[in-house]
């Protein structure tokens, strides 16, 4: 940690507590463009409520298409800063510190996002609430049998317990913002939203131990949720879909696209609050190769479908993978197919990893890249299965285009506020990891 | 720190109870009833109020709040107990049933043969009164007379329905007559209603739980389809 | 589009949109009711209990018998009745949208007088005033006797007491009676009266033939009597042993694609291949007849004729030794392909064939039951005097000749010129003539009205309102009887006021007699007619086709959709998929794809098809099922009128495109109009019902070829097919107590006529939703035919496959969804609740048959409409899931009739309405558990199989028969 | 703890060693202290609060409850109204795995969740006796709690120590 030498406690303060000051112009304006997109999002979906889901492009057999793509794209986005958070922390892996809470926030406003996605994709959202297990006059029960219901719990599970450790996380944060608060408004914030932190030592105590255990507990997450996400395809017997490499394909695809996220939305915030101090290539090097190997996981789970379609000797099976390379969606496999795999091989060549435009370019293609995989394998597979008199296509609205674009504005809003309002980088963690300040004989690493 | 939740949920009860005040309905409250010890037309029940012989007081499964029929924000009132829409003839069963024990099934005849309880017509209705003038009663025999006009104009009587069911639901009137279940179970003691009203929810729990109990079909296609 | 179909945005929708902030405004549904009971108490109708009516479907000229299922007053259903003598229960799709034509929104409500006004841009428009009968009638009858003046009825084919009254009409009021029905097959009738000396249509005994041989007569589905045809046919077809099938038509029908062998023809030569078969058959002639049929054949050259036929000259021998071998046989000639200039020589052969071999009595019974009066010659005299002027009075009912004519007979400009004199139409839609008309005396449609008309195989059948009627209009036969009572012609109906007593007075039965018979729906009795063949000196005069040219010709031909233009206003049929071409709501050019490719052109794409008397923009199908150089267009689409459901249908009429009749023919030559082809600037949806034919070796709907002596055909050239091993069952199987609902579906009985599908419709209320919602996939239909076709060319196989809810005992759909919408239920029925779907749509997409449709907008159906709507289902509200539900809601009334008489459910009570309305029976419904029921047994037969269980297990309740076809 | 702790005195530390020293002496003195630290530091751990933390007993009846919990909402509303889909049996336990395990992690979060709050006596709308902003920026706090008597000699100790500063403020 060479180039970290200097930095002590009061320069972390300092250089976090920035980017809390009173927003500028440019902030204004990043969140009249979400507040926008929100907007048209909404405006679209009010619209689809009002007509019935037929407004956007599903079709009969593909009744699946944009919505639960995007759900299973913001779940996937979620992953990553679980993953950065949880297991890494259980890991103790230092490097996790500086963008660990942008990469909870992140996290929790995209399963924030990729939760309202089940609800705009039903026929009847007003009647959503019949998911829940609750008692109610009809003495009737969902049922418990179906891969979406596991998908309400898993992803209730998953809000709740990240957004849980996210706010735990914060706490002491917040207190820091707190007491260097100015204005009285921001004052009475914090104040609440620090719950009368202080920092007295039995509540580190006890806090470092329900922070373990909120790890701990998070760590399963990451691997069921997207299991359980997975299993809402695997499950099922559609050919493209019946398949037992899903669980682990979609977690690899999901930390894959998280950690793309994450340099999507760190390198712009560095860049404008002047991080360089705290996040440093070192760090960018160590994602480069988290995508390097997530992106060689994924890349493998797609040529193994291939291969066991071929080898099942399953005409639909194989009927399917050709379809998807060849068919009438051939473009989306190919868009696919060069981000998530092919791009991601030039990180191999080291300068790469620790370029910033570079990484920067690469994590948005990443991220059309995965987007596109689930496009795949939802619209490809219902599309073409079992029946030829029954195979049809999607008629992609611009219903469903807006309510994409809201999904963005939506997780970008709550980004865009929470950067501002909140310290988006962990004080309290990176303060951890500087060498305790000592009269006599100093340095002792953490 | 007991404190702070003391206030959170000081603030809960009392936005609750607001509501609940504010909403009581008027067509909620008790009517006045006729004494029920004259009536013997009727087989035993617990006399246990207003919903005398009511399946399960009229109420849906137990855990069943209510809602719709104490907060009428959330649902139609033609679907809550205690819906007494005016009719465009007061009839009253409490002059027809109580006084002149005239049976159910002589007006709605064909309940034991369709699924349908039908209103009787107006020849029914006229089968009577082309005799039954009620000419000693000024406010009977206006409603008589309107009656008479209906029929001389050929028109029906456009009756307001009190048990409004979902156009989803398929109940069975001649099945559950032949299964022997009394009118009453559903439609109270109608001949103590001067204006009919609805004494149970008819929702789902409250049909579920007398199937049960009767060992009837839970079948969903037995009434959706 | 959307002007047709509307996508409703109602309050509730509207309340649904706040419901999402305020949670739980989603049970608000019902609104204040008013019930208003019954006026009168009706001694037969009990509200809640459906009443049906026996009656005669008043849709073409076979006269089915049909039940009308009607509930508080209003027809709902129409199925076939089960003890008619012509159709034997079955019922085709164009009969049971008859309903939709009772109940069409733009059916005409009261008397009309045209009136000349303007539109908002000050042009010239016709306004249709609404006047009082009194003032319709009144206009009507003075023209009526204006002295000295021409006066003409134009009528279509009538039948029975309103035929009697129509020509008393006519006769005692001085008109001329002009009848003119585009699909009646005219010539047929006159080739009977040729060869046999018996004028009128025959009866056809398909049950009776081991062999068919047809000239392009497409007797399953629109020929003659298709419904009796197809039931005949398919009693035999379902042996194991079925009748050969030979089909020689240019373009597949899908007659032709029941036959054993299509061959394809040139159009109009059908009459030389005839004439070459009767060569080879003289020999077998009686000793009076062979020596002038050799005659008559002598100039036959069998290489000559199988290259003017465009085909190889081995067939010309298979089907003639072929119909050598057999004893029994049948040859039948007609269609619309059949039609050329040459129809009536093709006919005369085609008689003779059948007296050669002795059918004739047999399998051809001459008949002068059903006498065709059309007569074109009639049609274009009566034009020429029009136009001379001095006519009174020109009256339409029953025909469309503005249609249905070439626009070369021009008679529009004849009408124009009627004035002073009057044009009235009786009729109750505004069709292409009524729109020309003067007055308009709406009439009731056959349900609201009494009728009568003869059955070829004896008796009468009998035609009762079903209904009151739903707008102003009077029966046609009352009107007449006004008429001429109005202006003193009371003999017209000897003295009777009624239609009705009309009726009954010329049926001449008892009081008694008559009820019954009204109750049955006619007198039925079988009579033998003797049989005396006197063959005509012409028969042996006739003329055949000379050399063909080699241009592009057009092919017009009638098809299940549209018949000839009578059935385009109905929604169902437009929605309905045209089981060969898979067009919807559309017409359509199908074109070889060697012509398309000489064309350039692609299936989808509009084509311009012109020639000097008109020109056709509709769009392509490029298909094999088609004769290189002819493009087959059906008939009937196109409407400039016809109410908002025909003229949704652009592009033109294809009767435009023909050229008047020759040398005093009295029916439309269809067939050898010379076009020319181009891409047409216009620009439309093109919507069809597959995106592929090709089921991909996925052995979905089989066909077991045979070789001709019956025994089973193996390919050896083909792969092994490996089916996979019975599969381990995880979980116990269910137990079901009482019944197991299951069905069969004879595939080699199919025709694909799409009869269930509209049953379906009817029955279960699905929406119709339009050309734009079905271009995006969006049908709703819950049993549809799919098409699969193997091989090219000469080995085309063309599979129909009625496809519905397999109702799977391991359905895959039941364990997704999250809330129970959809199970298991006690009676093996995999059952949808409706109320209880969210629409996450999980169900659909783990659907192994896809047969699960969403209802993805709230569809609006016209107010009249929805006094069809079955009041025993319930209609889908927008966001729900639905699909086949073996009809349940007939299922619950069969128990609940069982359980007031204390028993079980017999088999056969229930038949779903696809079951039912099935006319050849292709589908068998009943209790698995039962085995003695039919469907027990069909299912347990040799032939049956069930689609793709091997592959995923779903151990549907629906199985399969294979088809078969003989390899020849 | 014992004893009169009518005055705090706070001293601030800038070194965790000199800290470290005072609590020493501090807990010699078997005084009632209180530590604020921006930091969680395993010195400072060790020192002030040697044994474990009661949370993870909580979380672990937290998420035994959940799993129990979640087999039993499966089961029993499974057994409620018995709807057969497919022919799956009406208790398909591996489906019913995930409610289980979903549950075992919310139930053990919550709980923890719990007992955080109740342990580390959050949410608090009161003032802390001697808090200083300061002690979540840079600087470490000592507040000793003790009677007016022993103020001298408490903030003779930390100076001591290597305060660098020392306030008497009012206990409790």
């Amino acid at each position: 940690m060479a180039e970290e030498k200097k930095v002590d406690y009061a320069l972390v303060n300092r250089l976090v507590l920035k980017m809390l000051e009173p927003p500028t112009f440019g902030w204004y304006v990043l969140l009249g463009i979400c507040l926008l997109s929100v907007g048209i999002g909404a405006f679209c979906w009010s619209r689809q409520i009002l007509y019935g889901i037929g407004a956007s492009g599903k079709s009969h057999p593909a009744m699946w298409g944009f919505y639960i793509t995007t759900f299973v794209f913001w779940v996937g986005i979620a992953h990553s800063g679980t993953l950065i958070s949880a297991v890494l922390y259980l890991y103790r892996a230092k490097f996790r510190m500086p963008i660990y809470r942008l990469a909870e926030a992140m996290t929790v406003f995209a399963v924030l996002t990729a939760g309202l996605f089940p609800v705009i994709h039903l026929g009847r959202p007003w009647f959503f609430y019949w998911l829940m297990p609750y008692p109610n006059q009809m003495a009737l029960w969902p049922n418990f049998r179906s891969p979406l219901l596991w998908d309400v719990f898993a992803v209730s599970t998953y809000l709740t317990i990240s957004a849980t450790f996210f706010i735990v996380g914060l706490i002491p944060d917040i207190a820091v913002a707190r007491d260097a608060a100015k204005t009285k408004f921001r004052k009475i914030l914090y104040s609440i939203c620090s719950l009368g932190w202080r920092g007295s030592y039995t509540q580190w105590k006890h806090y470092t131990s329900a922070y373990l255990l909120f790890a701990a507990f998070a760590t399963p997450l990451v691997v069921s949720v997207h299991s359980v996400v997975s299993w809402d395809f695997a499950v099922s017997i559609v050919p493209g879909w019946h398949a037992t490499i899903f669980p682990p394909y979609f977690v690899a695809g999901a930390i894959f696209s998280g950690v793309a996220m994450v340099i999507t939305l760190i390198i712009p915030l560095r860049k404008v609050y002047g991080l360089e101090a705290l996040v440093t290539e070192k760090h960018f090097d160590a994602m480069s190769k988290l995508i390097l190997v997530t992106s060689g996981v994924v890349g493998y789970s797609y040529l193994t479908e291939f291969y066991s379609a071929w080898w099942s000797n399953n005409p639909f099976e194989r009927y399917q993978f050709w379809f998807r390379p060849f068919g009438h969606y051939a473009w989306a496999f190919w868009i696919m197919f060069t981000c998530n795999v092919i791009l991601p091989l030039l990180l191999w060549i080291k300068p790469l990893r620790t370029h910033i435009g570079f990484l920067f370019v690469l994590s948005i293609f990443i991220n059309i890249g995965m987007w596109f995989e689930r496009f795949n394998i939802i619209l490809q597979s219902l599309s073409r299965d079992f029946l030829p008199a029954q195979w049809g296509g999607y008629n992609i609205s611009w219903t469903d285009y807006g309510i994409l674009f809201g999904s963005f504005g939506w997780f970008g809003m709550w980004m865009v506020i929470f950067i501002k309002f909140f310290p988006s980088v962990a004080i309290t963690e990176i303060k951890e990891i500087l060498p305790a300040p000592k009269r006599h004989g100093g340095g002792e690493d953490h | 720190m007991f404190r702070n939740f003391f206030y959170y949920i000081v603030i809960l009860v009392s936005l609750g109870a607001s509501c609940l005040f504010a909403q009581t309905p008027e067509h909620y409250k008790e009517t006045e009833k006729l004494p029920l010890s004259e009536i013997d037309a009727y087989p035993d029940y617990p006399v246990a109020g207003k919903r005398a012989g009511v399946w399960n007081n009229g109420q849906a499964a137990f855990w069943d709040l209510d809602i719709i029929d104490y907060f009428r924000l959330f649902g139609a009132p033609e679907r809550a107990r205690g819906y007494k829409p005016e009719q465009p003839i007061k009839f009253s069963h409490v002059v027809h049933v109580q006084k002149n024990r005239v049976d159910c099934t002589y007006c709605h005849w064909n309940v034991s043969k369709s699924s349908y309880a039908a209103i009787p017509s107006v020849e029914t209705c006229m089968g009577c009164h082309s005799q039954v003038k009620a000419a000693d009663k000024p406010e009977w025999a206006a409603e008589i007379e309107k009656l008479t006009e209906y029929f001389n104009k050929g028109e029906q009587i456009p009756w307001v329905k009190v048990h409004v069911m979902p156009a989803y639901v398929r109940f069975n009137h001649k099945r559950h007559v032949k299964a022997g279940v009394a009118c009453h179970e559903c439609h109270g003691q109608v001949g103590e209603m001067p204006v009919v009203e609805r004494v149970s929810s008819m929702k789902m729990g409250w049909c579920i739980d007398c199937h049960r109990a009767r060992g009837a079909s839970i079948d969903c296609y037995t009434c959706h389809y | 589009m959307s002007d047709l179909v509307k996508i409703g945005q109602s309050r509730r929708n509207f309340l649904k949109v706040l419901g999402v902030s305020t949670v739980a405004a989603g049970c608000a549904d019902p609104q204040k009711e008013i019930i208003s009971p019954h006026f009168k108490e009706s001694s037969n109708q009990i509200p809640g209990n459906a009443v049906w009516y026996n009656s005669t479907c008043g849709e073409c000229r076979s006269h089915c018998g049909i039940t009308v299922r009607t509930r508080e007053g209003r027809a709902v259903k129409i199925e076939g009745n089960p003890d008619h003598p012509t159709n034997k229960g079955g019922l085709c799709g164009l009969g049971q949208s008859a309903l939709q034509a009772l109940y069409d929104p733009d059916r005409i409500r009261e008397p009309l007088l045209r009136t000349d006004g303007t539109d908002s841009m000050g042009n010239p428009k016709v306004i249709w005033k609404p006047v009082s009968w009194k003032e319709a009638l009144n206009k009507v009858a003075s023209a009526m006797v204006e002295p000295g003046k021409k006066r003409y009825f134009f009528t279509g084919e009538t039948s029975g007491s309103l035929d009697s009254l129509l020509n008393d009409f006519v006769k005692s009021l001085n008109m001329k009676r002009v009848t003119y029905d585009p699909m009646e097959a005219v010539e047929l009738a006159e080739s009977s009266e040729l060869v046999y000396g018996t004028y009128g249509i025959p009866r056809f005994r398909f049950d009776k033939a081991d062999l068919i041989v047809s000239f392009g007569a497409d007797f399953l589905e629109t020929w003659i009597s298709p419904t009796e045809f197809a039931r005949d046919w398919a009693t035999r077809r379902k042996e194991s042993k079925p009748p050969m099938h030979f089909q020689i038509e240019p373009r597949l029908s899908l007659t032709g694609a029941k036959a054993d062998k299509w061959i394809s023809v040139k159009p109009g030569t059908e009459s030389l291949f005839a004439a070459a078969v009767l060569k080879r058959l003289t020999h077998k002639a009686d000793s009076e007849l062979a020596p002038k049929l050799e005659k008559l054949t002598n100039k036959i050259d069998f290489n000559k004729v199988a290259k003017e036929c465009d085909i190889s000259v081995s067939h010309i021998y298979t089907v003639a030794s072929k119909l050598l071998e057999t004893k029994e046989s049948i040859v039948v000639a007609g269609g619309a392909p059949g039609r050329s200039e040459y129809g009536k020589s093709l006919q005369v052969i085609v008689a003779f064939i059948n007296l050669v071999l002795g059918n004739v009595g047999r399998s051809v019974i001459p008949s002068s039951v059903r006498r065709p009066a059309t007569s074109l010659l009639e049609v274009s005299k009566s034009i020429e005097e029009i136009n001379k002027g001095g006519v009174g009075v020109v009256m339409f009912h029953g025909t469309n000749p503005n249609f249905a004519l070439p626009s070369a007979y021009g008679i529009k400009l004849a009408l124009e010129k009627v004035k002073p004199g009057l044009v009235v139409s009786f009729s109750s839609i505004m069709d292409e003539t009524t729109a020309l008309a003067d007055v308009i005396l709406p009439v009731h449609h056959s349900l609201e009205d009494w009728g009568d008309s003869d059955i070829p195989s004896g008796g009468r059948s009998l035609t009762q309102p079903t209904m009151n009627p739903i707008f102003s209009t009077k029966s046609f036969g009352d009107l007449l009887i006004i008429l001429a009572n109005g202006v003193d012609k009371k003999e017209v109906a000897g003295g009777k006021e009624t239609f009705k007593d009309y009726i009954q007075a010329r049926w001449n039965v008892s009081a008694s007699d008559w009820r019954k018979f009204v109750e049955a729906g006619g007198e039925f009795k079988n009579t033998d007619q003797s049989l005396t063949i006197t063959t005509d000196a012409k028969a042996f005069n006739i003329k055949l086709p000379e050399k063909h040219g080699d241009e592009l010709t057009v092919l017009p031909f009638f098809s299940v959709k549209s018949f000839d233009g009578r059935a385009a206003n109905r929604a169902w049929l437009q929605e309905i998929p045209d089981p060969l071409s898979l067009v919807v709501w559309d017409s359509w050019a199908e074109i070889h794809p060697l012509t398309a490719k000489k064309l350039s052109l692609k299936t989808g794409q509009i084509a311009k098809i012109g020639n000097r008397f008109g020109e056709l923009n509709i769009p392509v199908v490029v298909t094999e099922q088609v004769k290189d150089g002819v493009i087959a267009v059906p008939i009937g689409q196109g409407h400039e009128e016809y109410g908002r459901f025909a003229k949704v249908v652009k592009g033109g009429n294809v009767y435009n495109l023909l050229s008047p009749a020759k040398n005093g023919s009295r029916y439309l030559p269809l067939t050898n109009a010379a076009v020319s082809v181009d891409l047409s600037p216009r620009r439309d949806k093109f919507v069809q019902s597959q995106i592929t034919e090709d089921q991909m070796g996925r052995k979905i709907a089989k066909t077991k070829f045979l070789n001709p002596d019956g025994s089973k055909w193996v390919n050896k050239a083909a792969k092994p097919y490996h089916p996979h091993p019975e599969a381990a069952q995880l979980y116990e199987q269910r137990k079901h107590p009482l019944y197991q609902w299951g069905m069969t579906v004879d595939l080699a009985a199919c025709t694909g006529c799409s009869a269930c599908v509209v049953a379906c419709y009817a029955e279960n209320n699905i929406p119709v939703v339009g050309k734009d919602v079905a271009y995006q996939g969006r049908e709703m239909s819950w049993i549809s035919i799919h098409k699969y076709v193997e091989g090219t060319g000469e080995e085309l196989t063309v599979s129909l496959q009625p496809m519905m809810c397999q109702h799977c005992q391991n359905a895959p759909c039941e364990p997704v969804c999250p809330v129970y919408a959809t199970y298991h239920n006690e009676d093996g029925i995999n059952a949808m609740v409706y109320n209880r779907c969210v629409g996450t749509r999980y169900c659909s997409n783990n659907c192994t048959y896809k047969v699960r449709r969403f209802n993805w907008f709230e569809f609006d159906i016209p107010e009249t409409y929805q006094w069809q709507l079955n009041p025993d289902v319930t209609r889908r509200t927008v966001g729900v899931m639905e699909k086949c539900t073996f009809c349940v809601q007939r299922i619950n009334e069969a128990k609940d009739k069982a359980k007031d008489e204390g028993r079980k459910v017999k088999d056969g009570e229930v038949k779903p309405a696809c079951v039912q309305s099935c006319p050849t029976q292709a589908l068998t419904f009943g209790n698995l558990l039962d085995k003695d029921s039919a469907v027990s047994k069909s299912s347990g037969e040799k032939r049956a199989y069930k689609v793709l269980d091997t592959y995923i297990n779903t151990q549907p309740s629906v199985s399969y028969l294979e088809n078969h076809k003989y390899k020849v | 703890m014992k004893g009169d702790k009518s005055k705090a005195v706070v001293g601030v530390f800038t070194y965790m060693d000199d800290l470290i020293n005072a609590i020493k002496k501090v807990k010699d003195k078997s005084l009632d202290y209180r530590v604020y630290s921006p930091v969680p530091n395993h010195e400072l751990e060790d020192v002030v609060y040697p044994q474990k933390s009661p949370v993870r007993f909580v979380t672990a009846t937290g998420a035994v409850m959940g799993l129990c919990a979640g087999f039993a909402l499966a089961i029993l509303t499974s057994m409620d109204w018995p709807l057969r889909t497919s022919a799956k049996a009406i208790n398909s336990i591996p489906a019913f795995v995930v409610v289980g395990y979903e549950w075992t992690i919310l139930w053990g979060g919550l709980a923890t969740l719990g007992a955080l709050f109740f342990f580390c006596k959050i949410p608090s709308m009161f003032s802390a006796i001697g808090y200083d902003p300061r002690f979540s920026h840079d600087k470490f706090g000592l507040v000793v709690g003790c009677s007016g008597d022993t103020t001298g000699e408490v903030k003779e100790l930390m100076i001591s120590s290597g305060a660098d500063e020392v306030e008497v403020r009012d206990g409790l």
